[in-house]
């Protein structure tokens, strides 16, 4: 059994200029010291999907519905705020796209780190203060017990991007989603801290959820791969075939975008035309349908179930009626 | 790391140790503050300025100087009259000019120094030095060379001539000499007159010693300060409370019957009238006139008339009030009846004399006026076309009203201007001014009619009349008239009591005719005194003597009530927080 | 820091010369002196008055006697032509000089005595202020757009929108009269506080509860307390530790102002309450032209509210460690 | 090399239009947004409406048929309310007012035409100088709100140029400009204020006479001239974080001048901050006009303010008899007043925070 099975899962947000769909029916499962890659342009769902896993979804506005969300054997949906709470941190961590503004800037980054230590563990300021040092020098922080003392914003933006992954990783969770942690970050650095994730799912088995619009990151990282698209699932499949034959026009269009160093520097890099839907307003019929160059007109009705690819080998599912098609030109293609 | 974290640590102690710092700081001061209420509380109306009598001059001061210090004299509290104080007994020579005191034999200051007559050479020499810059000086220049002394300073500002040259001598202990310039027939009051009251000689020196540069207020100080009153001070904090208690050393002090008193200076009328009416305050002077509707059927206000006139001041330098028949006019037209009535509702007394009546022994000089207002505006107009205007006020230029800012005093102005315009069509407009402009612009006649009012010193008609003299300080008129001075000048040296009142009275029926005042309402007393206090009586001066103060029992009260059942609607009448006094020292106080 | 504090006293030694200047020569300007009252005083008493008190002084002369340091009477230092026995005096030495309304004593006695009035009043109100504030403005935060949240603020700004002497005449009403809970007036024990402090820190509290509420929304908002929240902290610490604190900045640094505010606010509520504090000197001194007290006031207000702005900012500091005194 | 000109045409004038159409289109829909999400803010919403009614009424107060508010009719004590539907009106109207304008004066003209000599009973009840409370509270209105509104555009004038100077100027100069805001923040005004108005009053003939400026004229700039340190402050913050910002380093980039900087770019964000203090700043001046009332130091009667009426009312608080018409109405309709105002203050602010905006 998957350790994260996430059935149908629906969250709205209802304000006063109507009702927001910004996920919408997501399904899929996490196993045991896997990454996931969870990949989709801003405002695809992706965040919210993974708040929504904590519990942290504001409500009022928001209301999260699913048929379940089973994590190590119990349904988060049937848990009390307290049950919840006490998973968070703990058994399921997080890390932030901001380093600079996910850190409380008027505390100490000790403090910051011993209380996860205080509230799941139940050790005193020193024995955790002990631990977090610990911490910080698992995330390749030199000097650790002085740097309990620093505040954030003494500190670099990747130092900082380790404290947040330290912290997360302090009760050793079993799940830890990390939503683009590396996106604001420079590109050595990000590298770094990738190398640092990879490195600590190696040692601690931790299951990853890698929350990105870089499919670059997802590339190195992830085993497998799902693609968001106006708070649905478009396309999934293991990271090496779906880089290799991406089929929804959408994966294609965002691989597309991607410059590479071995494709030919003289062709001008492609990008998706037009502008995200409007969540509040979807069209009917598959979402992408307005930007995508293939659609037909029985892309613009009826639901869009997330199918395989009939004589598909790799687990992969794509929710496009041209699907098959597609596939089959571009696999002749390549 | 420890050093490190210093900081941090500080930043979470920082809240704590704030509250902590708070709190003590709260507790500390709580309490200091604390003082339990004295048997008897009453309101004074304002912070006194000073202690010392040589350099005071109000009315509230007065109140704190009679409980603390006597004088040769002291009054008796109904009739007002000189009795014996400090002197047990004096002689005045045939001529009027020689005064001899006997000093009471057994009359102690509070640190047990007897009281001699060279504590009256002392303290009446203090008192006119130019270097003591006394602003009653002047009550005392009625003895020989006294004036001369007071205003003849070399450049340092020390007096020039030597004190022998004034005429205070004591040949020992108990004898006291006062010869004057001229025959002086209020003098015997002026001795009562808390200005000229005694200060211990030692209580001075010493500070003078201790605190060379600051002895002026140190020998004032609560814990230096020697009195030879029926109370003695003990403790005072500005704008708080003086809290008085019984002078153990007083000659008199058996027959005193109050422990301790309070003396607050609450300004807010309303806030002082809450603080009585929920038991905080004893006595109030002064009541607000919104409430006194609702106070007159109490028994606890008894308004009695006072020796105090409201008027109206004329700018006679200036044209149209040059003419004495606008004036007359003017003063014809004012509703008075209105103002009493509607605005200060307690009973004030509509006025046609500048003198106030009640004067023993005199009998005041009306202006001319009919009884009713319409008569009055009749003859108005009449003397306003005399003067060259129309009867309703045309070619009439708009005259400004002058008052200083006041609640009340904007009011009346507001009726008299409208009676004015109603009457004879003469606009006038309301200017008011702060406190001490107000008293500039009237000192330099910069005003065309100006609100103003006179409480007498002492109970002769003098007191108001030398005031209009020509040039006289508080004249600012612009007024004067020779046969007016003449006739002041005749009655100070006279000495034949009813001749004396006759030509007090011939000088106000000029000023009656010539009209710089505009005579408007004789004041009342406002007194709201809890009905449990007994040895309050009503006098013209309302002037009142702690010393014979006292709580009256059930018994008495009740009795009281009794046999006034007319007195008004009965009100509650609580004790002193420690219970009543001894019954003794109770018939001691209510004997006199 | 040291380099601040130094800049700060010198900017504060300016401020104090200008504004003891400027209220020196102002008070002077205006009509009237303090020795004028109803009676006019005799020309000869007037002369010996004046002299004592160095009113017949030239302007220039009598300033610089004031600020000191040297006295200018005929006890100061013989090259002024004095005899030397009382060489020091004025402001620069601590001596605020004797007042002209209340004779007995000085200014130095009349702020030492109702100084630690006014304090403790301020304290009490700023106490109610504070406690009341945060707490409301928190819950209206925490609740926003709840029921409990509107009616809140419409209290909040029902203390504003009221003069600070009628919400203590409303107070007096029900608290004297119809439930006789406390004293009507006067000092003395904490029951004499609680009703002049609600008075005088209502519309305090209504600030700082607005203050609150914006600044624990803004919080609120950030992406720390995400974190914190996915850390899996408890509400209370959530709320206590990473909100409140972020939250009530903007409180502290209207601490300074509001401190300003109470302390000119009290003279109102003084009246009223009948309370010996320092804040009724501020207008009686200059109604009755008392020049030494009003200028004495003036400097105390002055100086207090420079150093109450001076502690709020080095609070500030501690409180948030990204601000640096240096740059200011 | 062709195309090469053209973006440097594009960059001189046409690219300068462009922005200005730009920051125009903006502007427009900053305040279209705004005026949207003010109107989704209920209790804003209404406060504005409530506050235009009320300026209304005010500003037609000589037409009302309302007693005068001057107008003494003696009593011995003041006379409770009469409900409208027990008396809604008499036939006693007297014309008695201070000096008016000459508008004025002509509305209080026509409403005698109007309604000849029939006014409203006293629905609030009347003082004890038998003046109308209701009359009292509309005329007093003027008062209050002219010194307020006056005052706060004082303040705005000289806050907004003093701040925007400052910011704009930055460095040494901006330096010295706030430490002077500093400075003068720890000048006791009450002080000052209580200064200049006893001095106003002592030259007031004189001035009213050489100048024509009147005692009230003195009054709102000497309370306006207060007010400007806070906004000087707030405006200089906002300048500078706006200088920094990249739409102004893009017009500056591009050639623009100072001026228009200033006032295209500068100006228009700087202002929705400044209407928010504005309405804010409001309700303190009322507050302040009062203070200065109940110290004796506020609106000269005959005139009246509702800093005036409230002191008249506190004097009615004791336990012998308690009038509460002559505190509660007065308090209710400043209360009411000051309460809308602070609402719409913080419905603005809301409205025009960029921060929050799509944000609900």
């Amino acid at each position: 059994m998957a350790l994260l099975d996430v059935q149908n899962l629906s969250v709205r947000f209802d304000t006063q200029d109507g009702s927001v769909r910004a996920v919408d029916g997501v399904s899929f499962q996490l196993e045991e010291g896997e990454t996931l890659g969870l990949v989709g342009e801003s405002g695809s769902g992706k965040s919210v999907t993974n708040l929504a896993l904590m519990g942290l979804v504001p409500a009022p506005p928001g209301v999260v519905q699913a048929d379940h969300i089973n994590f190590a054997g119990r349904d988060l949906l049937t848990l009390t705020a307290e049950e919840l709470r006490q998973l968070r941190g703990n058994e399921i961590s997080m890390i932030f796209q901001d380093p600079m503004t996910s850190l409380n800037p008027l505390l100490t980054v000790g403090r910051q780190l011993s209380e996860v230590l205080e509230i799941h563990q139940g050790l005193s300021r020193r024995e955790a203060d002990r631990l977090c040092a610990a911490g910080l020098a698992d995330v390749g922080i030199p000097e650790p017990e002085t740097r309990l003392a620093a505040y954030p914003h003494e500190l670099s933006g990747g130092m900082r991007q380790r404290v947040m992954i330290a912290m997360a990783l302090l009760c050793k969770p079993r799940v830890l989603i990390a939503d683009e942690p590396t996106t604001a970050l420079d590109v050595t650095i990000q590298a770094q801290i990738l190398e640092l994730m990879t490195d600590l799912r190696e040692r601690h088995g931790t299951a990853i959820i890698l929350i990105t619009h870089d499919l670059g990151v997802v590339a190195g990282c992830a085993d497998r791969v799902h693609v968001m698209y106006a708070g649905r699932l478009v396309e999934t499949a293991p990271t090496a075939p779906l880089f290799s034959l991406p089929v929804h026009p959408y994966t294609r269009g965002l691989l597309a975008s991607v410059p590479t160093l071995t494709g030919d520097p003289t062709s001008a890099l492609s990008s998706i035309e037009g502008q995200p839907p409007d969540l509040a307003n979807l069209p009917a019929g598959c979402a992408f349908a307005p930007r995508c160059d293939y659609a037909e007109t029985r892309c613009r009705s009826g639901p869009m179930p997330l199918e395989a690819i009939p004589g598909e080998s790799a687990p992969r599912t794509v929710a496009c009626l041209l699907a098959t098609e597609i596939a089959a030109a571009s696999g002749g293609a390549r | 790391m420890l050093a490190s974290r210093a900081p941090s640590r500080l930043r979470q102690a920082l809240p704590y140790l704030l509250l902590a710092l708070v709190l003590a700081g709260v507790m500390t001061l709580t309490r200091g503050a604390r003082l339990q209420r004295a048997d008897l509380v009453i309101n004074n109306g304002t912070e006194v300025t000073t202690l010392d009598p040589a350099t005071v001059t109000g009315v509230p001061e007065g109140r704190v100087i009679k409980s603390i210090f006597e004088g040769l004299c002291s009054k008796h509290p109904a009739t007002l009259a000189p009795v014996p104080g400090m002197a047990q007994s004096w002689q005045i020579s045939p001529d009027g000019l020689t005064y001899t005191f006997s000093i009471r034999r057994g009359a102690r200051w509070s640190n047990a120094d007897p009281v001699t007559a060279h504590d009256f050479v002392y303290s009446w020499e203090r008192f006119l030095n130019p270097e003591t810059a006394a602003e009653y000086a002047y009550q005392l220049w009625y003895v020989k060379g006294a004036r001369a002394y007071t205003t003849t300073a070399d450049e340092e500002g020390r007096p020039a001539l030597s004190f022998d040259t004034v005429g205070i001598r004591a040949p020992d202990d108990h004898t006291l000499v006062v010869e004057l310039e001229a025959p002086t027939p209020f003098f015997m009051d002026l001795m009562a007159f808390y200005p000229l009251f005694p200060v211990n000689r030692r209580n001075i020196e010493s500070a003078k010693s201790e605190h060379p540069d600051s002895w002026r207020l140190e020998w004032l100080r609560p814990e230096n300060i020697v009195t030879n009153g029926p109370f003695r001070v003990v403790e005072r904090r500005v704008n708080d409370r003086i809290r008085l208690e019984r002078n153990p050393d007083y000659w008199d002090a058996d027959n005193v019957a109050l422990s301790s008193i309070d003396v607050l200076a609450v300004e807010q009328t309303v806030t002082a009238l809450n603080m009585y009416l929920t038991g905080g305050v004893d006595v109030l002077y002064t009541v607000p006139a919104s409430v006194i509707p609702r106070l007159l059927p109490r028994e606890d206000f008894t308004p009695g008339p006072y020796l105090g006139t409201y008027y109206y001041k004329v700018n006679v330098t200036r044209p149209p009030m040059n003419d004495v028949r606008v004036r007359r006019a003017l003063a014809l037209t004012i509703d008075r009846t209105a103002i009493c009535q509607k605005i200060t509702k307690s009973g004030q007394i509509p006025s046609w004399t500048w003198v106030p009546p009640n004067i023993p022994g005199y009998e005041g000089a009306a202006m001319e006026h009919a009884a009713t207002l319409a008569e009055n505006v009749k003859e108005a107009k009449r003397l306003l076309v005399e003067a060259g205007f129309g009867p309703d006020g045309q070619d009439f230029p708009t005259i400004e009203i002058l008052y200083n800012t006041s609640e009340a005093h904007r009011d009346i102005a507001e009726v008299i201007a409208s009676s004015w315009r109603n009457n004879l069509g003469i606009d006038a407009k309301l200017l008011n001014q702060e406190w001490k402009v107000y008293l500039d612009v009237q000192h330099n006649l910069g005003f065309d009619v100006c609100r103003a009012a006179w409480i007498g010193d002492y109970v002769d008609p003098n007191t108001f009349a030398d005031m209009f003299v020509t040039g006289g300080e508080n004249n600012n008129t612009g007024w004067g008239s020779p046969r007016y001075d003449e006739l002041i000048a005749a009655a100070a040296v006279e000495l034949d009591p009813a001749r004396r009142m006759a030509t007090l009275r011939a000088a106000e029926e000029i000023l009656m005719e010539e009209m710089p005042i505009l005579p408007i309402y004789t004041y009342v007393t406002q007194n709201l005194l809890n009905p449990r206090l007994g040895g309050f009586l009503p006098n013209i001066q309302d002037e009142h003597f702690p010393k014979y103060w006292y709580w009256k029992s059930d018994e008495e009260l009740n009795a009281e009530r009794a046999a006034h059942p007319d007195r008004g609607q009965l009100v509650d009448a609580p004790g002193p927080a420690a219970g009543l006094y001894s019954p003794a020292a109770q018939r001691a106080g209510a004997a006199r | 820091m040291t380099r601040f504090l130094l800049r700060r006293f010198m900017w504060f030694a300016i401020t104090l010369f200008t504004v003891v200047t400027i209220s020196f020569f102002l008070m002077r300007s205006v009509r009237g002196g303090p020795f004028d009252t109803d009676r006019a005083l005799n020309e000869a008493v007037r002369i010996n008055i004046e002299a004592r008190y160095h009113l017949d002084w030239p302007l220039w002369k009598q300033y610089a006697h004031y600020v000191g340091p040297f006295n200018l009477d005929r006890h100061g230092p013989e090259f002024l032509g004095g005899d030397g026995s009382d060489l020091f005096g004025g402001v620069l030495t601590g001596d605020f000089g004797p007042s002209f309304r209340y004779r007995d004593y000085t200014v130095n006695d009349i702020i030492a005595q109702s100084l630690p009035i006014s304090a403790l009043l301020g304290t009490v109100a700023m106490m109610w202020a504070l406690a009341l504030g945060i707490t409301t403005g928190m819950l209206s935060a925490l609740r926003r757009g709840s029921g409990l949240d509107i009616s809140l603020r419409l209290a909040a700004t029902g203390g504003i929108a009221l003069p600070n002497f009628v919400i203590a005449g409303f107070l007096v009403i029900l608290f004297v009269f119809l439930v006789p809970l406390f004293p009507v007036a006067g000092w003395g024990s904490l029951r004499h506080m609680l009703l002049p402090g609600f008075a005088l820190g209502a519309p305090f509290a209504a600030y700082i509860s607005r203050l609150t509420r914006t600044g624990m929304l803004e919080t609120l908002s950030q992406d720390h307390i995400r974190t914190a929240w996915a850390k899996g902290l408890t509400p209370r610490l959530v709320i206590m530790r990473h909100a409140l604190k972020g939250g009530i900045l903007p409180v502290v640094s209207y601490l300074g102002p509001a401190t300003a505010g109470i302390l000119t606010g009290s003279l109102v509520i003084e009246k009223i309450f009948y309370i010996p504090g320092t804040g009724s000197h501020f207008v009686n001194s200059a109604l009755n032209r008392d020049y030494t007290l009003s200028m004495g006031v003036t400097i105390l207000f002055t100086v207090l509210v420079y150093s109450l702005n001076l502690v709020v900012d080095l609070a500030y500091t501690l409180l948030d460690p990204r601000i640096k005194l240096e740059d200011e | 090399m062709r195309a090469n000109n053209e973006r440097w045409d594009l960059a001189g004038r046409d690219m300068e239009a462009l922005l200005a159409e730009a920051a125009a289109l903006q502007g427009e829909s900053l305040w279209q947004d705004a005026r949207r999400r003010l109107r989704r803010n209920r209790t804003a919403w209404w406060s504005l409406l409530f506050l235009l009614a009320f300026g209304l009424l005010s500003l037609c107060a000589p037409l009302l048929p309302i007693p005068s508010p001057v107008a003494l009719d003696l009593q011995t004590e003041p006379m409770p309310p009469i409900a409208p539907w027990t008396e809604f009106g008499n036939h006693n109207y007297t014309r008695e007012y201070w000096e008016l304008s000459a508008i004025d004066s002509a509305a209080v003209d026509l409403r005698a035409a109007i309604f000849d000599d029939w006014q409203t009973g006293s629905w609030m009840g009347r003082d004890s100088k038998g003046r109308d409370i209701l009359s009292r509270i509309v005329w007093g209105s003027r008062t209050s709100i002219i010194v307020a509104l006056i005052a706060t555009l004082c303040s705005l004038a000289i806050g907004v140029t003093y701040g925007a100077f400052s910011g704009l100027s930055g460095g040494r100069i901006d330096n010295l400009m706030m430490r002077i805001v500093d400075v003068l923040y720890s000048v006791p005004f009450i002080f000052v204020v209580i200064f200049l108005i006893t001095i106003v009053n002592e030259y007031r003939t004189e001035l009213e006479d050489n100048w024509g400026i009147g005692r009230e004229t003195v009054f709102y700039l000497v309370i306006g001239a207060i007010y400007w340190l806070t906004m000087a402050r707030v405006v200089r913050g906002q300048v500078l974080s706006l200088k920094n910002s990249e739409f102004i380093e893009a017009a500056r980039v591009l050639g623009a001048s100072t001026r228009r900087i200033l006032f295209v770019h500068l100006v228009p964000n700087v202002l929705s901050i400044v209407i928010v203090y504005l309405t804010l700043t409001i309700p303190a001046v009322m507050l302040f006009e009062a203070f200065l009332s109940f110290l004796g130091l506020g609106i000269e009667p005959p005139k009246v303010s509702w800093g005036l009426l409230a002191v008249d009312g506190t004097e009615a608080i004791n336990p012998l008899r308690i009038f509460w018409w002559l505190v509660v109405f007065p308090a209710a309709a400043m209360g009411s007043v000051l309460l809308a105002l602070n609402i719409l203050g913080d419905g603005l602010r809301d409205a025009l925070d960029p921060k929050l905006r799509g944000k609900d």
